[in-house]
């Protein structure tokens, strides 16, 4: 049992980590903030959300594992919130320039 | 497998404080000296010490990158043409910095043959508090009149900012530059995440006695909760001549203080509390300090009193 | 270490000079400017007269009064210790902070019924976190408590520069901040590796533990580093002029008399108390080469200035100097003259404290009175305000080493003490230093005492009594110099062995 | 064995963020990198405090207190010396204009007195 539970902590955090490290390739690659914040959002959501999802076998307990889920909800919210806001102002230091 | 992590951890966090240090735009540098202080947290947790991860994250990284940030952002006018210092003053800073890193990683490399420490020590005595955090230990019960002289500091240090206000402008509200125009999703977001970050400090400094937590982490997420509300425009920024305001930057130092004299009747030695209250007089100081704190972080980060911001 | 002392209460003497001027502070923000005069009027005395009564205690009992805060024994806990020589700092900074207090009344008085000034809220919070501060480090006796210290020194230090707030000001203040943050961290090194070789930050419990091996030499040598550039010696003092002459007159003569003192206390503090075996290396004499040049560069400089505060400034590079001669005199191996050293090393530090506040004080009022302080065109402004200028005189009398003043015992026994030792460098030194001074000092007085072209006005009236404090001051580095061997003794309370009690 | 091994890695990084810091700290020309570079090399000082306090780890602890408080109470008194530098460099531009330490060739010219 809690050999197919490593297994699959493995494979999650494994795939998770994958899409960081496209995000991370996007960031540096792409060409301005609108299109940079386009991929970070898309893959870090799946990424924390997988590696949380793989984490939750190994919380050992009901309270760390919801603590896990807590964390990914709220850096989902936050996220966001924060993409909107820097969207919104680099749509209007576009316009001023 | 877990030097591979370290290894790759420390080189990260070199590469992210060279760049840091060399990045040919402040702003850039300032943000990358956050990146810098997260990766930093993490080198804590592996140091088995997470209680200073806490507060590197919260403080060291968090609310020092808001007071940087802010800082930038009105240098911006001013960011142009550093002068470049003579290739002569960078080889001699170069050499005499390698010198310095050299000795000390002599230092490193030849570790004393039989480690010393106090943790030993501290655990023999911690039962006695009732607490259940050694390093909450260290802060409040041996080592407590450093807390108490750095509280102190802290609040010294408001007034050294403070007195940077014009004459006419003392006791007048600090200019927090406001965002451009208000809001719908900042306002939204201030709305909405407050609750659950005060939720988060108080359970930080509540659990502090006997876990990773306390009183600076938890007024470090207290101050970043009001900031966020201030910056909103959800809430007015206090002029410092309010005397709430005062008050709650004294309240910490002044019930740390008063239990501490409050020892000299009690047990006959400053700063020792009584047989079997302990506990409860230190969670008393951890209170009202986590609300000092978090006010007297806020007000650091908003600055002196200044006209009001025009943009 | 008699665990007996712990409760004392004696002891609760060293705990109350360290919170009154904090008590102080709070009660500033929780009842504001409408209070402050009486605050003031309360934790002043108060704080002096506790000074006064710890300095008295050690020196009836004759041996150090100890403290255990909280009832912990280092090395988890921390302990406040009062020996001769932290006495009797404590006593010499309560008179100076206590005369400057007096003279600064009137210009930062807060007003009644009207709202919370600016200047006089800051500068009494801050000179009353400087008081608790260098009590703190006179005190202390666990180095990281210490470091806490230096920084709350450091910060009531840094706005008290530019509390005039000019853009010279602000930089000087800036420059200042960011050197001596440097030199905090370089001090922080050094302890985190002493922790890390014996395990105890002790002073007390370090000099038992201390061995001569590598990790000694390098962290001494950083926290030395960052002292010194607190302290300001050459070449590491490139802030001290632009600071000390920019801040008001109270402040400058608090901080060249007794901030940068609280540095170099702790210097003292790290060579003699916790690590005795630096003697037995080059840094004394490194240290008082790097003290001589400050000596011949600071004078040098002073003689060349145009301005009267910056005149004064780099002659406190110069006087700094003269401090770090006693290294090589005191921790000599032949140990027949070693004390006279110590206790003259000591008395040019008082005798400088009283001479340099008196004299920041008179150019303060000089330069009030004629509203500039150019001293090209001092011409004739002596007979204008005589008392001023008598005290600058006086207060120069000791810096040269005029006898009989408290600085012409201290250069004399130092003096006495190099000759003696065969160490005769630093004699040559003395001498020129003081002709030096001389120069500097007769510079100004030469120009008030002969008249000008154009002879200069009285621009704002001066009280008599700010005049009083700034001429007792200067009485009082004169007066130092009538009973110097007396007093030494306190300065041998506590001492280790190697020092010795015998003075001459 | 491996543990102190890396103890000893994050004992060296430690080592070169001081130099790190104080390189930083004498080749940068603007206050605010400067101020960066006093916490880089704060930060260093602070590891190397970590790497002690791991090193003494006993009594079932993964680290000795001590130091660990220690570093907590520096880093807000870092964060305090931080804030306070921040200030006075905004008040330098405020007054001045510009944010530079240099053209100090003639000091307090202005406000000798």
């Amino acid at each position: 049992m809690t050999l197919i539970l490593d297994v699959f902590t493995i494979a999650a955090v494994t795939v998770g980590v994958f899409f960081f490290v496209i995000a991370a390739l996007a960031f540096l690659r792409f060409p301005d903030g609108l299109t940079r914040l386009h991929a970070l959002t898309k893959v870090d959501n799946v990424g924390l959300g997988l590696i949380v999802f793989g984490l939750l076998p190994q919380a050992g307990s009901v309270m760390g594992a919801l603590k896990l889920i807590c964390v990914w909800l709220l850096v989902q919210f936050s996220g966001a919130i924060v993409t909107q806001l820097i969207a919104r102002s680099t749509r209007r230091e576009g316009q001023e320039a | 497998m877990a030097s591979v992590f370290d290894v790759t951890l420390v080189c990260l966090i070199l590469a992210v404080g060279a760049w840091s240090t060399f990045a040919r735009l402040t702003f850039s540098a300032i943000v990358i000296f956050i990146v810098y202080g997260l990766l930093l947290s993490l080198a804590w947790v592996r140091l088995a010490a997470v209680d200073v991860a806490l507060t590197e994250a919260a403080i060291g990284s968090g609310v020092t990158g808001m007071l940087l940030l802010n800082a930038v952002a009105r240098l911006r006018s001013t960011d142009a043409a550093p002068t470049p210092s003579r290739s002569s003053v960078n080889i001699a800073a170069g050499v005499f910095c390698t010198l310095i890193t050299a000795s000390l990683a002599g230092l490193v490399l030849v570790p004393p043959q039989v480690p010393v420490s106090l943790a030993p020590s501290v655990m023999e005595s911690l039962g006695q508090s009732g607490l259940g955090n050694p390093v909450a230990g260290v802060l409040f019960v041996y080592r407590s009149l450093d807390t108490l002289l750095e509280k102190v500091v802290l609040v010294l240090a408001l007034i050294a900012v403070w007195s940077l206000a014009p004459d006419g402008l003392w006791g007048g509200k600090p200019a927090l530059r406001p965002f451009p125009q208000r809001d719908s999703v900042l306002i939204f977001l201030a709305r909405t995440v407050p609750p659950i970050g005060i939720m988060v400090g108080i359970y930080m400094f509540w659990v502090g006695a006997d876990e990773p937590g306390g009183a600076f982490q938890g007024g470090a997420v207290l101050a970043a909760m009001w900031i966020l509300v201030m910056i909103a425009g959800l809430a007015a920024v206090p002029p410092t001549s309010s005397h709430a305001l005062r008050l709650a930057l004294i309240v910490g130092p002044v019930v740390f203080l008063a239990i501490g004299i409050l020892g000299i009747f009690l047990t006959g030695t400053f700063l020792a509390y009584p047989e079997g209250y302990a506990k409860p007089l230190i969670i008393a100081i951890e209170a009202t300090l986590t609300v000092s704190i978090g006010v007297t972080l806020a007000m650091h980060v908003v600055g002196p009193p200044e006209k009001e911001w025009r943009s | 270490m008699a665990a007996a002392e712990t409760s004392s209460i004696a002891g609760l003497l060293l705990v109350s000079v360290l919170i009154l001027p904090v008590v102080g502070i709070l009660a500033q923000l929780a009842l504001g400017g409408r209070f402050l005069n009486w605050i003031c009027l309360a934790v002043f005395p108060a704080s002096f007269g506790v000074s006064a009564a710890t300095c008295a205690v050690v020196w009836s009992h004759g041996e150090p009064l100890i403290y255990i805060v909280g009832g912990w024994q280092p090395p988890l806990g921390i302990a406040l210790r009062a020996d001769g020589i932290s006495a009797a700092m404590m006593l010499v900074t309560a008179i100076i902070i206590c005369a400057v207090a007096i003279f600064a009344r009137v210009e930062f008085t807060q007003p009644s019924g009207a709202p919370e000034a600016r200047a006089p809220f800051v500068f009494w919070a801050l000179i009353l976190a400087l008081w608790s501060a260098l009590n703190a480090l006179f005190l202390g006796c666990d180095l990281f408590n210490l470091y806490v210290a230096l920084e709350l020194l450091t910060f009531a230090a840094v706005p008290l520069v530019c509390l005039k707030g000019g853009e010279a000001t602000v930089k000087a203040a800036l420059r200042y901040l960011l050197f001596a943050l440097l030199g905090s961290m370089l001090y922080l090194m050094g302890t985190a590796l002493l922790y890390g070789a014996y395990g105890t930050l002790d002073i007390t419990l370090l000099a038992q533990r201390v061995h001569p091996e590598r990790v000694t030499w390098i962290a001494a040598a950083l926290m030395t580093v960052g002292l010194l550039t607190k302290t300001a010696l050459f070449p590491l003092h490139l802030w001290l002029p632009p600071a000390h002459a920019g801040a008001p007159a109270a402040g400058s003569a608090v901080l060249s008399a007794l901030v940068v003192k609280g540095s170099f206390f702790l210097i003292v503090r790290l060579w003699f108390d916790a690590m005795p075996g630096l003697g037995h290396t080059a840094g004394p004499q490194l240290l008082a080469s790097l003290g001589a040049a400050a000596i011949l560069f600071g004078s040098v400089m002073a003689l060349r200035q145009q301005r009267l505060k910056l005149l004064v400034a780099y002659s406190t590079v110069a006087q700094i100097g003269y401090l770090f001669l006693m290294f090589p005199l005191a921790m000599a191996a032949e140990q027949s003259w070693t004390s006279l050293a110590w206790t003259g090393g000591w008395l040019q530090l008082f005798s400088h404290a009283f001479a340099k506040a008196a004299m920041f004080l008179a150019a303060g009022l000089i330069a009030d009175a004629l509203g500039h302080d150019r001293i090209n065109d001092l011409g004739g402004a002596g007979r204008l305000r005589p008392l001023t200028f008598c005290t600058f005189g006086l207060a120069g009398l000791s810096l040269i080493g005029v006898p009989p003043s408290g600085g012409f015992v201290a250069k004399w026994l130092l003096l006495s003490a190099s000759v003696a030792e065969g160490q005769w460098i630093w004699a040559a030194v003395i001498v020129v230093g003081g002709l030096l001074a001389g120069g500097y000092i007769f510079k100004v007085l030469g120009r008030a005492f002969t008249a000008g072209s154009d002879a200069p006005v009285i621009v704002t009236p001066v009280s008599l009594s700010r005049e009083v404090v700034a001429f007792s001051l200067a009485v009082g580095a004169v007066l130092l110099g009538f009973f110097p061997l007396e007093p030494a003794e306190i300065l041998q309370i506590g001492r280790p062995e190697i020092l010795g009690s015998t003075v001459p | 064995m491996a543990i102190m091994n890396a103890i000893t890695i994050f004992g060296l990084c430690a080592a070169a963020l001081v130099g790190l810091g104080i390189f930083g700290l004498i080749v940068n020309p603007q206050p605010l990198r400067k101020i960066l570079a006093i916490n880089i090399l704060g930060s260093g000082v602070f590891l190397m405090f970590g790497v002690i306090a791991r090193r003494g780890a006993a009594a079932g602890l993964g680290g000795d207190p001590v130091p660990q408080a220690m570093v907590i109470t520096g880093i807000v008194v870092a964060f305090s010396a931080t804030a306070l530098a921040v200030a006075l460099l905004l008040r330098l531009v405020l007054v001045s204009g510009a944010a530079t330490l240099e053209a100090e060739a003639e000091p307090s010219e202005k406000d000798g007195r």
